[in-house]
């Protein structure tokens, strides 16, 4: 972990209240996709914790995609190129992409989809075919589902009042989809959901509220079949087999 | 040249920057980022009897200039802690370290105390008699002066290590708890544990932490911090180790004008894994342009005169 | 449209808003600024017996998401406010007006209170028990449960308007204090008043404020007055008018939820003196946004369920 | 009172440690020299009373100046043009130049110089002739000696140590000078000093630690002849004799 300095490139609106910021920076230290970095902003005391969507270490870019949802992101969504960041990062452990088969399913919720893009590049640079079913409420909410059909990826994407795409939730979706692994990373109780309702084994990012994000303080610790563990260290992302759901 | 050492219960510490328990675990994520032998000592993770979890999830809320945290002791367990923590703490920090021994009885306490005592690493044991976030008497040793001064009496019986006993702030009168671990034997006192508080989400019209309450820390605290160790200092003639808020070189010196030997640096490790190098680096900046040569004669300082 | 009505001791408020005492004078300077008919009421500066200069300068001082004052209770006087200010006060203000008690032993509250309770437009008494800013007990008897009692009991035989006592945050047990204000026939509770805290300058090396200590108000404080507002919620059954830190719409109904019937307002009107009618204004917004349509129907809504 | 907005439109240092900033915004509400304005600034919770040094009604100008002495004034330090600053104003009295000879004493000391610049504009413009007397620390703190001279008036600066005109502390300086009256504005201890020595009458302008700046509080209040005034709202200038020094 390191402490950084990123400086805002560009900051778009990509659906409601959901926003993309591209950011200049050492994008060299991540090691994984679904590892997070720790944003600190004005006038808060806590950081933020944000995962990488994607990250390009040629160009020295990092992509975040954001929902205003409070304070911390309500200000994230008002800055400007140019503005800095004071980061940690990298942060957590991300996905672990050597396990599960070529065909592994890989399923978003709401803002819980940014990580899995930059996964599902890191699936296709090692051969694999993801398929990939995202879940929104409604149509304004629906964002990336380009950036994966540009990936060459199957594509799904359900939303709850079928507004865009299949209407209900993702883990009807998954019903339909043969895969003996998935990748997940969404709400709590879609995560729950898919861990109650997928044969597969596969790996869930999860979020807790973070006093550090780099182990230090015990604030994120969930209790996993194999005694605690911190999510900020140990996670985000843990295998759904550690899960006594 | 200036001088940072000071002198905690007899053992001399090259700074007075100490990070706090419960914030920066046995110090190894802090190792990993920094050498923390440049650190006075540090204070580790809030040890029991018993490996705990601690408290369900949401743990932390954020507050003006603060934070909440109802993380309730998670810890391995002292045996644990022996076992396995304190040999690799051997490779990574090799001066004498703070343990900060929690509990639920006096039983505990004592029996926590005796098993670090026997550790050679173990320079002060820090009683903490305050945690907020625990059911059952955690913090209620720490609120009444009889309490307090019985924790004092039973733990001095059993090591010949410094002792430090750890208040709470959430009482009426902090110096005469002070005054009754002081008279009980205690070698030094630490202060403030965090100040019991709560939020309450709009969303779900419930408290945010699972625990409804939890403990503040940050600079929010630290005009009350500093109050009381003004107060502490008026009452007792044993070291003073304080805390609560401090978050720079300027803070480091007036937490030890009110009275401080030495201090401590909770939440603003979180936040900034990299303050207490900071610090350290700045305090004899801040000592020059203050006129202060030698850090130990300033303790006590704004109640001379 | 929302309702923001509530009823405070038998007396309906067209909002919960009321500015804090000691941070709004008797009105005046906020009523060149807006109509200050839109608040709920406001509660007057702490009066005393006799004209009270207070404590010498420095009374103020900046801490991180707050400040401290001890300006101790400077007004004219009871007679002086009876015959100056309340019939001005009548120009500019036609509501029910709570009338803040300050006093430095029982007989003093008796008598202030005996001569505001004459006062037509006084609709509450506030018995300040908690200011710490003023030596020879006006603190003591709001940390204390038999103390507090023992005030309520002699304000109550003189008045038959509503007495809300106004509590202390530094004290241990704050339920205890309320409890025992309620078995006395307090109508309602206050709290929470300031922390007892303290700032050093680094330049001249003593406290900031020539009193020393003073007491700390703003957002720094909002997580420990929503804790005591929550925990005396359950010790009595009299409403709860919560203050400390309160500087949104969004903060209004969190210290409601946590079992508020009204809010106060101190330290905001001081950085932001149209704080007031801008929460006014944004209210329904906020209640509609956390789908509350009747602002007294989540008064302990944290409690819930 | 009004809360207000006002644009930076120049910031820059003109003394050790000393800035001077234009500000765009609304001047028209200043009724006398020697009035102030209190300053919200990011992350600190109280405002920072700053004096007017010269205002300009039709253009809309305000010009401050100010010592980097904390946190708040090294923030200020740093604005650049185009950043906005919430401000309160006008608070307080100014001075009152109703009364007072023709040839009045206007005596400042370090950063209590700037608001005697629009006194002396507007006793100028009353026909009068002050003699101004500066007191600074050292040559590195001098500044406004050409504004005042500009003005067409006797300027004498006087240092500490003598490194920039005569040595020796304002008190000295006016000991040689003939006056029946005097404005000052500057250290508490130099005020004393002059209400001391001086025979003549006089106003002066004082410093307290505020808590709001327009009379709410009673965070400033001071004790003189007649009772306890407000120094925000009585003040910050009051008539000599009123002070029991
Ligand atoms: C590992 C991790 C990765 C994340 N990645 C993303 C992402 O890529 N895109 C995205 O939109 N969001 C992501 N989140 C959620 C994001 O952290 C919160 O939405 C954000 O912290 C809200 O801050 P706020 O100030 O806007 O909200 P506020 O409610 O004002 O925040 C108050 C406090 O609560 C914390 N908090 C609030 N919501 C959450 C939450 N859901 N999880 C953790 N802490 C929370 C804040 O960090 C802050 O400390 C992630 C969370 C975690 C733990
Ligand atoms: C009516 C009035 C007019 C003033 N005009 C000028 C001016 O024109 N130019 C100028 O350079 N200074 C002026 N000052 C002083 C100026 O307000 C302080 O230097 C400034 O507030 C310091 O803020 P800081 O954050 O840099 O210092 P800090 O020490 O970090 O401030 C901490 C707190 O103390 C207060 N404080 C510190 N010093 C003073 C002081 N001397 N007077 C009042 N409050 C203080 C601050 O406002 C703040 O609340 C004036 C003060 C008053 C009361
Ligand atoms: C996340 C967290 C965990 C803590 N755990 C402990 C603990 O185990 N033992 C203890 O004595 N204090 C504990 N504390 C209290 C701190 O050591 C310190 O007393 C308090 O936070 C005030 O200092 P600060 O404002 O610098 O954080 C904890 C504080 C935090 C923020
Ligand atoms: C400058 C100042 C003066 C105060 N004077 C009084 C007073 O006279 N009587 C009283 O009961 N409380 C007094 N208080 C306390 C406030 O009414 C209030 O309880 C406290 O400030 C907490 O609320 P806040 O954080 O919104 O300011 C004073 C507070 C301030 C800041
Ligand atoms: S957030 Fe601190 S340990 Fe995970
Ligand atoms: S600063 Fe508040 S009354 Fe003067």
């Amino acid at each position: 972990m390191k402490e950084q300095q990123y400086t805002v490139k560009t900051n778009e609106q990509i659906a409601s209240s959901v926003y993309k910021m591209v950011c200049a920076g050492d994008a060299s230290v991540f090691t994984a996709p679904g590892q997070f970095i720790n944003i600190k902003l004005d006038s808060l005391y806590l950081r933020r914790p944000i995962s990488i969507s994607d990250w390009n270490s040629e160009r020295g870019t990092i992509t975040l995609v954001y929902k205003d949802v409070g304070t911390g992101t309500a200000q994230m969504s008002r800055m400007l190129p140019g503005a800095t960041m004071n980061v940690l990062s990298p942060l957590g452990n991300g996905f672990d992409t050597t396990v599960g088969g070529p065909k592994p399913l890989v399923i978003g919720g709401g803002v819980g989809t940014p990580p899995l893009l930059g996964l599902c590049k890191q699936l296709v640079k090692e051969g694999k075919h993801p398929h990939v079913i995202l879940g929104f409420n409604t149509k304004d909410d629906v964002f990336y589902e380009s950036e994966f059909l540009d990936l060459g990826l199957k594509t799904t994407i359900v939303t709850m009042d079928g507004s865009y795409g299949l209407r209900g939730m993702v883990t009807d979706a998954c019903l339909n989809v043969q895969a003996d692994y998935f990748f997940a990373c969404g709400p709590f109780k879609m995560l729950q959901a898919l861990c109650c309702t997928l044969p597969a084994e596969g790996q869930v990012s999860l979020e807790e509220r973070m006093g550090c994000g780099f182990g230090a303080c015990m604030g994120c610790s969930i209790m996993t079949r194999n005694g605690s563990m911190r999510v900020c260290k140990e996670g985000p992302v843990f295998e759904r087999r550690l899960l006594d759901w | 040249m200036v001088n940072t050492k000071i002198s905690l219960c007899g053992i001399e510490l090259d700074n007075p920057i100490i990070p706090a328990s419960g914030t920066f675990g046995f110090g190894k994520e802090f190792a990993e980022l920094y050498d923390i032998n440049i650190l006075g000592t540090f204070s580790f993770k809030g040890t029991t009897h018993h490996e705990r979890f601690g408290n369900p999830t949401p743990r932390i809320a954020e507050t003006a200039s603060g934070m909440l945290n109802a993380v309730g002791l998670q810890n391995p367990g002292v045996d644990a802690v022996i076992k396995d923590y304190l040999p690799d703490m051997k490779t990574y920090f090799h001066k004498p370290v703070m343990a900060n021994v929690s509990g639920f009885s006096i039983e505990e306490y004592v029996d926590v105390s005796r098993k670090l005592d026997q550790q050679e690493q173990v320079g002060w044991l820090e009683i903490n008699i305050s945690c907020p976030n625990v059911h059952g008497g955690g913090m209620a040793f720490g609120t009444c002066p009889t309490a307090a001064a019985e924790v004092t009496r039973a733990v001095r019986g059993v090591t010949k290590k410094p002792i430090i006993l750890k208040l709470s702030p959430n009482t009426t009168d902090i110096a005469a708890v002070a005054k009754a671990c002081e008279d009980e034997g205690a070698d030094a006192v630490s202060l403030i544990n965090t100040l019991l508080s709560m939020r309450i989400s709009l969303q779900t019209k419930k408290p945010l932490l699972h625990n409804i309450t939890g403990g503040l820390s940050g600079p929010a605290i630290f005009p009350v911090a500093l109050r009381m160790v003004y107060q502490v200092y008026q009452a007792v003639r044993i070291p003073i180790i304080g805390m609560g808020g401090i978050s720079s070189a300027e803070d480091v010196v007036e937490m030890m004008l009110a009275g401080a030997t030495a201090i401590q640096i909770g939440a603003a490790n979180l936040v900034d894994p990299f303050i207490c190098p900071q610090i350290i680096q700045k305090l004899p900046d801040v000592m020059r342009k203050y006129g202060i040569s030698d850090l130990s004669t300033i303790i006590g300082g704004a109640h001379h005169g």
